[in-house]
């Protein structure tokens, strides 16, 4: 097997060198190239938040400057938000994914995709380079006027960056939305699709309806800034809150760019680690696209105590329950395709039980916030902060991990090693309720977010946080180690390791750069896990 | 520092208790289904784990009937959570008649706070227990927020707009005061404290305290000295240019283009800075706007001014 | 869009002409929502204002030379028609035709930014650009109007920079089909560039009532 | 959206053309007219029709496949969820408690 590795021709060693790598069009590439960018804006934002958590071990703020310590918090918003989990599955994953799961040879437009790096590419540098010349401190929320008026810290570089990073997402986003549409393999009716590609949609909708309306904010702050041209500048009679709704109107839909794409990972994992069709593949795959229609509907629930309407905030609570639902059927069908099934322990299926746990306490959290009594009490707190870490490091960046772990034989062709996978799996699950749980305690408590200094009967629980942080932290170090290592030394894993039944794991493994050696006819739904349903999937 | 590590906020407001109870009824339904949730994923983990590698799962593929139970019920209980939030809110916002109006005024990093009597106050606020205050806030440069946790209040305060808030404390003490909203660089530090005493000792606090003029005399100086009076002054009868402002607080005003609005803080504040957004029936839209003559502070005063004319 | 060196023959990834072509198309219009919302925000921003400030923006409106106005709606018009008609001699396969016709939008569009270009220098001069030196007749009403103005220049700022990519476009469709890129089988990228000019067209339709049009009989 | 598309008579192009310039003259007439509210409704009336004849016309949508109509209207659709729900909020913010 070994041998075959490299003897055979697959999308890795048609060719080597630099420029085969930054002038490829192969989606597959790509993907690899995006997963290198924002393993590194991950690392850089992880180190951002290692240094806040250990400024907020005393409640002086003895390690680094008030000034400092609001920009480590911007640009770990920014660096996490807009450079790494915005991207993360659907660029890495979604990238290399989506043709093959459709059986496809490439995504619609192929040179596209490529410019969405570069635009992504220099946006990252923009806001590096903004980290470089002494950072941000507005948070990721820009609110203005702060923003547009009274920071001095390098507000335009940034937002500019993030409107590049937006760019690059609907760029993205249209060519998932096309590629779906146009390219799927005969015989692949939209109710045969992998949930993977249903959340696809449903994200890439999102790309492209929300990301321009915060572009526009976003230019609309630099103008202010660079011209004078005041269009949320109080003294005029502007109104900040009006940015507020620009913003949220994209931020918003934005937490479903990053749960979406994580929700289909976790659909293809359980399904194959039980060995059964998704339970109710109907309702997840319609409740995809409910969630990303309601959640355009319910922005105004970041803006409870912002002096909008009381009106328009009995409104925004209302709705914002509406979208819970949908979560919900998909969690409870999670569990349904659980019953019953032949589950296995491997890393992907751990890292998938840590996903439904704590994406629920997550969201369970969330309609605390939606609920608008409660919210004005704990808005701004660090009941925020803890609410929005459960659903997007404990789930999106869990399911993130699981991908990863799932695809990467399909990726590299070799396999991690699956003790140590195992093991920082329960890590990573162990260090980040010990980071965050807390946080939720402190929050009602009253500690509010941003804080760089704070009063001292709110130690011990920060204390235990930043302890948690630091475990986080190793459990995050371990793959990525173990990972790289295995992409040279790892054992060979063979076209299908997982026995798993979506078109990409009928190709070989790396796959070849037209992804299939025929175009695959498909005659079934997906998911044909059961013993009698094997047969009659994939015909060549 | 060990030994002070509470785990719940302390409860000093005739409001705290109402959202204690909804937090309570919120954590009890989010335990629920975690725990569930938790426990059915071992359950089921241990159970179904695959013990030879070709086992094969039970094939069955969904239930409508489930789909509408799982559907239907988290919508029922999210419906209680939003009827139950949105009427205590809506309760919570109306502040109760004859509160103390007290002004507050942010700035980057620091409260000001100024009391009817002429009481001034920075980064600290006293109250007496068991009376109703209300807040009634505005920023001099960006977005702020007016946070006692132990009361279960919040509002933002915004530049150029009033924004409110209120609270009746239920138990002296002193209360920690926080900006919720990042405000800059000394944003953590722009807190203080809330002091509720008791009724007598308050009053003596008041007299106690380098007292100022009160805040309608100041706004009755800064009145005349910015020459409202050559046109909203009771002693040219006959020929004011502009409406008379006595007992105007409160009053419906009927507007030159058939609006009618509430003259309240907010009215008030835009009659002198943007005085042709709403003009008066039956006048002209002559008076200037001051704009840029008058800092926050001084508004305060001319709004207390204002309020305090009776008919 | 048009990878392949032959034009008749599909790019490697799709499987026929057909294909490719409704994929562009498809791509053209997902893009341009993405726009209608990106100029969204601006006019979510306006609708807000106006209905704030009424009299502010009616009077701040009187300032804008409403023959020029006119006069470029018929311009930017006109090029939407020309633009319709290198479509239409692209679906025929006459390359003169098409280069033609490209040219006139692109002149038309460059007349339309020049009478732009005329009226900006104009406000300047009247000391109506936002900023330290904004200066507006009716004091009482010089904030709001500022406020106008910012989004004045911000909405057709935008709209002509969308129309000097436009004809950056345009440019590179006139070299493609110079060099007979573009035959009866295969002019979808002049058609989908037609898609993204038109909607800059349709922009302007909204920009010009907003704008110019405000209690003009006061 | 068959290939090679669906070819336009010119005349309609040229007819669309008249049309549009025949409501740039009444918008601008129209405007000249005090009719209180109504000002902003029929300048916001003329610009949807005419930016209606273009897209159908001009841009083919009228010739063209559902799914390029579904795409076009969830434009609409989206940009009156932004307008609506942000208006609720300014309509409502000073309304009584
Ligand atoms: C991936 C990211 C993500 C996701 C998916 C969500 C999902 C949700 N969020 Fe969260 N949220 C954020 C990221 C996210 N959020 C961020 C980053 C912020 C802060 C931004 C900032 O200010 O910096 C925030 C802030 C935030 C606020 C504003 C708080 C404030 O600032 O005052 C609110 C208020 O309503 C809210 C609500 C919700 C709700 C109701 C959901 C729902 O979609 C959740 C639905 C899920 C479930 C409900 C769980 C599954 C259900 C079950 C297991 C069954 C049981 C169900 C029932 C009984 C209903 N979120
Ligand atoms: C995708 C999103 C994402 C992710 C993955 C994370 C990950 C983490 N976040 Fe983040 N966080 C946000 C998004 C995210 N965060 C956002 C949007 C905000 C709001 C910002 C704002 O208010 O504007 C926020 C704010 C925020 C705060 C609140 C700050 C404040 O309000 O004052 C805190 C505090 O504890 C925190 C902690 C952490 C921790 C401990 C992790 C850990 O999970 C990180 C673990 C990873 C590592 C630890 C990296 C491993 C690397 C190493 C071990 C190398 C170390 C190298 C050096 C130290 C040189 N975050
Ligand atoms: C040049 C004359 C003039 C001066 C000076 C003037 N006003 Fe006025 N004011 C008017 C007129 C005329 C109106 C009624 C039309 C309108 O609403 O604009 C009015 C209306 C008002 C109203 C709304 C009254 C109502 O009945 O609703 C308030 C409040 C007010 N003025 C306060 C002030 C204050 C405070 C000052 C000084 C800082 C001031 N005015 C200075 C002319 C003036
Ligand atoms: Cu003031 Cu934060
Ligand atoms: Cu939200």
């Amino acid at each position: 097997m070994e041998a075959s590795l490299e003897r055979r021709e697959h999308y890795l060693n048609v060719s080597y060198g630099i420029k085969s790598w930054l002038l490829t069009t192969d989606h597959k590439r790509i993907a690899l190239l995006y997963l290198a960018t924002i393993t590194l804006f991950f690392f850089v934002g992880g180190a951002f938040a290692v240094l806040m958590r250990l400024e907020l071990i005393t409640p002086k703020g003895d390690l680094v400057s008030a000034e400092t310590y609001n920009k480590l918090f911007t640009m770990h918003g920014v660096m996490m938000i807009f450079f790494f989990l915005s991207p993360s599955v659907p660029a890495t994953l979604g990238n290399f994914l989506v043709p093959m799961m459709i059986g496809a040879r490439d995504l619609a437009f192929p040179r596209i995709n490529l410019l969405s790096w570069y635009v992504f590419i220099f946006g990252g540098v923009l806001g590096l380079g903004a980290a470089a010349m002494g950072g941000v401190d507005t948070g990721w929320t820009f609110y203005t006027p702060y923003s547009s008026t009274y920071s001095n810290s390098a507000v335009v570089l940034t937002a500019v960056g993030a409107f590049f990073a937006g760019f690059s997402s609907i760029l993205t986003g249209l060519n998932f939305i096309v590629t779906i549409h146009k390219m799927r393999a005969p015989g692949l009716q939209w109710f045969r699709l992998p949930l993977f590609i249903w959340a696809h949609y449903a994200t890439s909708l999102i790309m492209i309806l929300g990301t321009p309306v915060v572009a526009i904010a976003i230019v609309l702050v630099a103008l202010e800034r660079l011209f004078r041209i005041g269009i949320f500048d109080p003294n005029l009679g502007g109104d900040p809150v009006l940015f507020q709704h620009l913003f949220w109107f994209y931020s918003h839909p934005a937490v479903y760019i990053m749960i979406l794409p994580a929700m289909g990972v976790i659909s293809e994992i359980v399904a194959c680690f039980s060995r059964r069709r998704v339970f109710g593949y109907r309702f997840v795959a319609f409740a995809s696209l409910s969630i990303a229609v309601i959640g355009f509907l319910v922005w105004g629930h970041h803006m409870f105590v912002s002096g909008q309407s009381i009106y328009a905030g009995m409104v925004f609570s209302f709705l914002s329950f509406l979208v819970a639902v949908p979560s919900a059927v998909k969690v409870f069908n999670w569990m349904a395709t659980m019953y019953k099934g032949a589950i296995s322990y491997h890393t992907p299926m751990l890292y998938a039980f840590g996903f439904l746990g704590l994406f629920t306490v997550g969201g369970l959290t969330g309609l605390f916030l939606a609920t608008l009594a409660v919210d004005v009490h704990v808005h701004d707190t660090y009941f925020i902060v803890a609410h929005f870490h459960y659903i997007m490091v404990g789930g999106t960046v869990m399911a993130y991990m699981g991908g990863i772990h799932f695809w990467w034989p399909k990726i590299t062709g070799r396999l991690y090693p699956e003790a140590w996978g195992r093991f920082s799996a329960l890590i990573v699950f162990l260090g980040f309720n010990l980071t965050f749980f807390p946080q939720f305690l402190l929050g009602y408590l009253g500690m509010p977010r941003r804080y760089h200094a704070y009063p001292e009967e709110f130690q011990v629980l920060n204390v235990m946080s930043s302890a948690g942080a630091s475990i986080l932290g190793i459990g995050y170090l371990i793959p990525m180690i173990y990972l790289i290592w295995s992409m040279r030394y790892g054992k060979p894993a063979g076209d299908n390791p997982w026995r798993a039944t979506g078109l990409e794991w009928q190709t070989s493994s790396p796959p070849p750069t037209e992804n299939f050696e025929e175009t695959p006819l498909v005659t079934a739904p997906p998911y044909a896990y059961a013993k009698e349903e094997e047969e009659a999937t994939v015909v060549h | 520092m060990w030994t002070d590590f509470p785990l719940f906020p302390e409860r000093a407001s005739t409001i705290a208790g109402g959202v204690d109870r909804l937090y309570f009824f919120l954590v009890a339904v989010g335990a629920l289904f975690s725990i569930a949730i938790f426990i059915t994923i071992f359950v089921f983990a241990l159970r179904y784990r695959r013990r030879h590698e070709d086992q094969a799962a039970v094939p069955f593929h969904g239930s409508t009937t489930l789909e509408i139970v799982w559907s239907v019920i988290p919508l029922l209980i999210t419906m209680v959570m939003f009827g139950w939030g949105a009427s205590l809110y809506f309760q919570n916002s109306r502040a109760p008649d004859g509160a103390i109006e007290i002004y507050v005024v942010a700035k980057q990093w620091m409260w000001k706070l100024q009391h009817p009597e002429g009481a001034r106050e920075i980064n600290e606020l006293h109250v007496p227990v068991g009376r109703p205050v209300r807040l009634i806030m505005t920023s001099q440069d960006v977005i702020h927020s007016f946070y006692i946790p132990a009361f279960r209040i919040k509002n933002d305060v915004l530049p150029n707009r009033f924004t409110t808030a209120w609270f009746e404390a239920t138990k002296t003490g002193r209360y920690h005061l926080f900006c919720a909203e990042y405000c800059g660089t000394q944003h953590s530090g722009m807190g203080g404290s809330v002091v509720v005493m008791e009724p007598a000792e308050y009053e003596q606090w008041l007299s106690g305290g380098p007292v100022g003029e009160s805040l309608a005399v100041a706004g009755e100086r800064l009145f005349r000295r910015l020459g409202c009076t050559n046109c909203h002054s009771p002693e040219t009868k006959g020929r004011t240019r502009g409406p008379l402002l006595g007992g105007l607080f409160g009053k419906p005003v009927p507007l030159l283009d058939g609006r009618i609005v509430t003259a309240d803080e907010a009215y008030l504040r835009e009659s002198i800075l943007n005085p042709r957004a709403k003009v008066v029936a039956g006048y002209a839209p002559e008076m200037p706007t001051f704009q840029g003559q008058v800092t926050e502070e001084n508004l305060v005063e001319l709004i207390a001014y204002i309020k305090s004319l009776r008919r | 869009m048009s990878t392949s060196t032959n034009p008749v023959l599909p790019a490697h990834h799709f499987d026929d002409l057909q294909q490719q072509h409704e994929a562009a198309q498809l791509g053209m219009w997902v893009f341009l929502i993405t726009e209608i919302m990106f100029f969204g925000g601006l006019f979510a921003a306006y609708t807000v204002y106006r209905s704030s400030y009424h009299q502010a923006f009616g009077a701040a409106s009187r300032h804008l030379d409403i023959t020029l106005g006119t006069f470029n709606t018929v311009v930017l018009i006109g090029s939407s028609l020309t633009m319709a008609l290198a479509v239409h001699a692209a679906q025929r396969g006459r390359r003169r035709a098409i280069i033609g016709f490209l040219i006139a939008t692109i002149l038309l569009g460059a007349v339309f930014l020049g009478v732009k270009a005329f009226e900006y220098t104009h406000k300047f001069h009247e000391h109506l650009v936002p900023g330290h030196g904004f200066q507006f007749p009716d004091a009482a009403l010089a904030r709001p109007a500022e406020l106008y103005f910012g989004l004045y220049f911000a909405m057709t700022g935008m709209h002509a920079l969308h129309m000097i990519i436009g004809i950056g476009i345009l440019l590179v469709m006139i070299r493609l089909a110079a060099r007979g890129r573009f035959s009866a089988e295969h002019y979808s990228p002049i058609e989908v560039t037609g898609l993204y000019w038109h909607f800059v067209d349709i922009v302007w339709i909204f920009l010009f009532p907003l704008l110019y049009l405000i209690e003009r009989h006061q | 959206m068959n290939q090679p598309g669906h070819i336009v008579p010119l005349r309609v192009y040229f007819t669309i053309f008249g049309a549009l310039m025949v409501f740039t003259a009444l918008t601008v007439w129209v405007a000249y007219h005090d009719l209180g509210n109504f000002n902003i409704v029929a300048a916001m009336t003329i610009a949807v029709a005419k930016a209606t004849l273009v897209v159908l016309y001009f841009m083919h949508v009228r010739y063209a496949s559902r799914l390029i109509w579904v795409v076009v209207s969830a434009g609409l659709v989206w940009l009156v969820i932004l307008l609506s729900l942000t208006m609720s909020d300014y309509l409502t913010r000073f309304a009584a408690v």
